[in-house]
């Protein structure tokens, strides 16, 4: 089975704007995935189509971009999933820049995680054993644990286009992870972070990270329980 | 490049008092439409106006939707724009002529309600 | 660093590329009814100040409005009302009431509970005309 | 070229590259390279579990653990080490739970626990030597521990703000006389030269998946490490010994974790027999994961597999009678990754399954320290660390047992960034040759410069095709021997390698180029090793020679590069406590 791909190109040193180039590669059938077909393009037509990838399963979320003008995995993306009849148009994540090919530049995503604390603070003298938790209680993290950093989410989001100073779902996803757990004592200083326009506020629940999440998290519930904390801690 | 803001101020009083306003207005507006605009034919009278303006009830009722709904539309209309990158002085533009725009006209439709 | 990204696409372009999900339709319909019924305050608060100027100044203006072009119009802005109101109460929800759970079942409701509003307030507005064409075709 | 200078350099920001950096005192100057951005590392690939004697769920005691981790090794594991390992596993647990892991609980609040291939104790607690059944001891997080704890050790490293240099590719170690001084690398954004000067250095670069077709590694798993060590004339320790995971996905070889059969899966053959219990009449399916990788290839030669689509064979893994609430709040990863790839639902239906390349047992020797030696005396290689996959304590053996990959790399990396702490307190710097990045540079040059014929993809393709094929589960001296003159065949093709992309601006053309010769290197001892070693030992099983051969073989490979074949030496095993027996389960 024959199908194509329409890949936007962009190298630094050659290109001043990018452009897109047409790949007709071969597939075994419907359940091939995206990432295979790109690797196809590079180990046998051309050497110089970049793009990041690493587990090929879903699980560390290296090729997270823009295949038939949604965000996804390149990994987790299988031809039926998408509509192949036509060519496939892959493209970098949307509103970050790009650094060549399918590669962009994530440094503004890891600065926002790293805006909001993204680590357990709990000062008081550990006890010899675990911190015990109900298991309801851990498993009221679980979903947002599940984040893989792909980057998706932040940069399918509407909010996120129109003001890169938004700190985006993936940000506001990790806040809720350690704003809820039971162990953990620093929610007010990540809460400060987050209670700004900037922060939860600048959601408007538009579900596009929701949809765009190859983990299918609900980021939107999350961060719908993060702003009733923060009113909440506000009245 | 990501620059963080910090602290100016929590967004949470205003996006409980829009959503209080919003069901607020869910309940008046449609009142005040199946009131007023689902029969053509009765009530646009300046006698029957006048009739209605002298219930306490009506004028009551006139003065929240008022108050409300250009609380209500005039926050949301600065939620779009803060939304897009400005310059400060742009932005503090917007939100002058928001604000500016907002106490007129609930200047002039009180005085409309109260002119009976 | 030695090389220089390049800088990404703006809004408008992004907003025009990207797949149109339902809830970002939604969501873009929500501010433009917003923005409009906002703008239709002003409008409103400004055409009653007529009243402040006597019966005459205000049945002339009311005469206006009471063409069928438009009660027409006045329908239309029903609709808006309508969209806005139902999808407000929708989140609402989604903020207030594990709504983001079941949030595409809400929006359904929203489009098929808004068309029949809107229906049903076209004929409530325009049962008059109707029933003088049922009548003339009897 | 940049020069950098830090005490310390580790080389690998997964599991056991961040525990390290973790013991790093303030004070001292730390650099993290990693090739990709940390949380990508393939760490997060585990799914099943972290083994610790907790004794959360049922009774349970580090002996053992310990126990059943030198048995799972076929007796080769080193017994001093494993017994650090097992005492230390209670205590490393608790405190990634104190880092906060977030792990699946009991319903006391305790860290929740499951069963797992190759765990067992004894049917009466107070009779060590009753009959043994499989016991509850792989802390879990759903089916996503790892991803979990490496997410949590990256947040501590922000805590703690270690200097992470992302996306740098480690090309070369830097030796000075017989310590190591540092460590060449590549910008890959830039294909700039960063030359790191330091007083130690670590290395914890992972395992070498990708030297096989059919892997549940990550793209990333090239062997690195291995490769700098070998060709700084250093050996490498154990390196026939490949686990093959028995449950990889059919055709992608993506993990489908045991604990899908610590939870009640079930294997099957195309008769619908639940196959293990012929190959393990105790443990049955939780069979350590040599026994049931050959048990599957068995039943699949002697006709009862399924016949795949592309001719391939497998066998099928069963969950569907397990509870819904079983599969969907402890296995839901793996439920999706079927029903993703193969649109199989497990619910419903079973799963197609066969053995994929999955661990290297073997690779750099080190202490229990983390230090690395160079010889079968155990000499230390000064200021050169190595943790995680890449590195061969030995705790593992012949066999790995599930869920001691992660211990190993939380246990063994604390210890190792403990070593350096104490190491850099007092040590000076080596001084750093002048020529240390020339090595590499020439072999940028090189590739950058080439007009060969032969490509990247094809060539690796074919390497790894022909180790699936020869040097896969089963193996034989015809073949291995072949493969000898193959991967001679290999190297020599490898010169005439030429690259597309010629640009300086992220050129993942010429990283995998690079690759691909780290990938040649570490082939090759895996097959020597595999050739010397004449018996079968644990996931080692050589069918001219079937049984385990404790006079001979009860020893370590060492192997050096020299400019023919290779050299072997040999290195005792340690045994303290548990003299080898027959393995049988």
């Amino acid at each position: 089975m024959k199908v194509t791909l329409r890949i936007q190109r962009y190298n630094p040193e050659r290109d001043s704007e990018p452009y897109y180039q047409e790949f007709i590669v071969e597939a075994g059938d419907e359940k091939e995935r995206i990432l295979d077909l790109l690797l196809q393009v590079k180990w046998k037509f051309d050497g110089t189509l970049t793009f990041r990838r690493s587990c090929a399963h879903g699980i560390c979320g290296s090729d997270g971009m823009r295949i038939n003008g949604k965000n996804r995995l390149a990994c987790s993306s299988l031809l039926r999933d998408v509509n192949f009849k036509k060519p496939i148009v892959i493209e970098p994540l949307p509103s970050i820049p790009i650094i060549k090919d399918l590669v962009v530049d994530m440094s503004d995503f890891y600065k926002k995680y790293e805006a909001v604390k993204p680590y357990l603070v709990n000062n008081s003298p550990p006890p010899e054993h675990e911190r015990y938790q109900s298991n309801e209680d851990a498993e009221k993290l679980f979903e947002s644990a599940k984040c893989i950093l792909c980057g998706c989410c932040t940069t399918s989001c509407p909010s996120s286009w129109s003001d890169e100073n938004y700190i985006g779902p993936a940000a506001l996803l990790k806040a809720y992870r350690f704003v809820f757990d039971t162990r953990d004592e620093a929610a007010d200083e990540r809460l400060d972070v987050v209670d700004t326009p900037d922060g939860a506020w600048r959601c408007h629940t538009i579900f596009n990270c929701v949809e765009a999440c190859p983990k299918e998290i609900n980021i939107t519930w999350h961060i719908s329980k993060l702003k009733k904390r923060l009113a909440e801690r506000e009245m | 490049m990501y620059n963080h803001t910090g602290s100016r101020g929590s967004g949470a009083p205003g996006w409980v008092l829009q959503r209080i306003t919003g069901v607020l207005l869910f309940v008046v507006v449609l009142t005040h439409f199946f009131v007023m605009h689902a029969n053509p034919a009765s009530g646009h009278t300046y006698a029957a106006v006048l009739a209605r303006m002298h219930d306490p009830f009506w004028k009551m009722f006139d003065l929240t939707f008022i108050t409300v709904g250009l609380w209500h539309g005039l926050n949301g209309t600065w939620g779009v724009f803060r939304d897009y990158k400005m310059k400060p002085a742009v932005s503090l533009t917007i939100y002058g002529a928001i604000i500016l725009s907002g106490i007129a006209f609930w200047v002039l439709g009180v005085n409309t309600i109260l002119s009976f | 660093m030695a090389y220089q990204p390049k800088p990404p696409d703006g809004w408008v372009k992004t907003n025009i590329k990207y797949t149109k999900e339902r809830g970002s339709v939604a969501w873009i319909l929500h501010r433009i009814t917003g923005l409009g019924l906002t703008a239709y305050i002003f409008v409103h608060i400004y055409a009653l100040t007529s009243l402040t100027q006597g019966p005459k100044a205000f049945d002339d203006e009311m005469k206006l409005f009471q063409t069928p072009v438009f009660h027409v119009l006045e329908w239309l802005l029903f609709s808006l009302v309508i969209y806005h109101a139902l999808n407000g109460m929708r989140i609402v929800i989604v903020d207030w009431a594990n709504g983001a759970r079941y949030h595409k079942k809400l929006l359904a409701v929203v489009y098929g509970l808004g068309v029949v509003l809107f229906i049903g307030m076209g004929i409530l507005m325009f049962r008059e005309p109707i029933a003088n064409m049922f009548a003339s075709l009897r | 070229m940049i020069k950098h200078q830090y005490d310390v350099v580790i080389v690998g920001a997964g599991g056991a590259g961040l525990r390290a950096a973790l013991e790093i005192p303030e004070g001292f100057s730390c650099a993290v390279l990693s090739k990709v951005f940390p949380t990508r590392s393939h760490t997060g690939a585990a799914q099943g579990g972290i083994g610790a004697s907790l004794g959360n769920e049922e009774e349970d005691s580090w002996e053992w653990h310990m126990f059943d981790t030198v048995k799972g090794s076929d007796y080769l594991g080193d017994q001093d080490a494993i017994e650090i390992m097992a005492k230390d596993a209670v205590r490393a647990i608790i405190e990634l739970e104190h880092m906060g892991m977030p792990f699946s609980r009991t319903p006391e609040g305790k860290i929740a626990q499951r069963k797992f291939g190759g765990h067992t104790r004894p049917e009466d607690p107070n009779d060590p030597d009753s009959k043994r059944i499989a016991v509850k001891r792989s802390c879990y997080s759903a089916d996503r521990t790892g991803h979990v704890m490496l997410h949590t050790l990256y947040e501590n490293c922000i805590k703690q703000k270690v200097h992470f240099f992302s996306e740098f590719f480690v090309t070369d170690l830097v030796m000075s006389g017989k310590s190591c001084a540092g460590v060449v690398a590549m910008d890959i954004a830039t294909n700039e030269i960063h030359v790191f000067h330091a007083k130690a250095v670590m290395l914890a670069t992972g395992g070498y998946g990708r030297v096989f077709r059919i892997t549940s590694n990550a793209h990333v798993g090239t062997g690195d490490g291995f490769s700098f060590v070998y060709n700084n004339g250093l050996p490498l320790q154990d390196m026939e010994f490949v686990q093959f995971h028995p449950t990889g996905l059919w055709k992608l070889g993506i993990l489908i974790s045991e604990a899908a059969r610590g939870e009640g899966g079930i294997l099957l053959n195309n008769k619908g027999e639940r196959f293990m219990e012929r190959y393990a009449p105790t443990v049955k399916d939780l069979a350590p994961r040599d026994m049931v990788s050959r048990a599957i290839i068995t039943e699949i030669r002697e006709g009862r597999g399924f016949k795949g689509s592309d001719g391939t064979s497998y066998v099928q893994l069963d969950v569907s009678h397990l509870p819904k609430e079983v599969l969907n709040d402890k296995l839901p990863e793996i439920t999706g990754f079927a029903r993703t790839y193969l649109g199989v639902e497990p619910t419903k239906e079973p799963i197609p399954v066969q053995p994929t390349a999955h661990y290297a047992m073997g690779g750099i020797p080190t202490t229990v320290d983390a230090e690395v030696t160079r010889d079968k005396k155990g000499t230390k290689v000064t200021g050169l660390y190595a943790a995680g996959e890449a590195a061969c304590v030995s705790v593992h053996g012949s066999n790995r047992l599930g869920t001691n990959s992660l211990l190993d790399l939380i246990v063994f990396g604390r210890r190792g960034g403990k070593a350096i702490a104490k190491f850099i307190k007092d040590a000076e710097f080596p001084p750093l040759p002048e020529d240390a990045a020339d090595r590499t540079i020439a072999r940028i040059d090189t590739l950058m410069n080439s007009k060969g014929k032969e490509k990247v993809g094809a060539l690796r393709t074919e390497l790894q095709e022909k180790m699936m094929e020869k040097v896969g589960v089963f193996r034989n001296e015809k073949d291995l021997t072949e493969m000898t003159a193959e991967i001679k065949s290999l190297r020599e093709r490898y010169k005439e390698v030429s690259i597309d992309d010629k640009g300086k601006i992220f050129n993942t053309d010429l990283m995998e180029a690079l690759e691909l010769g780290n990938l040649i290197d570490t082939a090759e001892p895996i097959i020597h090793g595999a050739l010397v070693r004449q018996e079968s030992r644990g996931a080692h099983s050589r069918e001219d020679f079937p049984n385990r051969d404790d006079k001979k073989w009860l020893k370590h490979t060492l192997i050096y590069k020299t400019d023919g074949k290779p050299k072997i030496d040999l290195k005792p095993v340690s045994i303290t406590r548990f003299q080898p027996k027959e393995r049988k389960y």
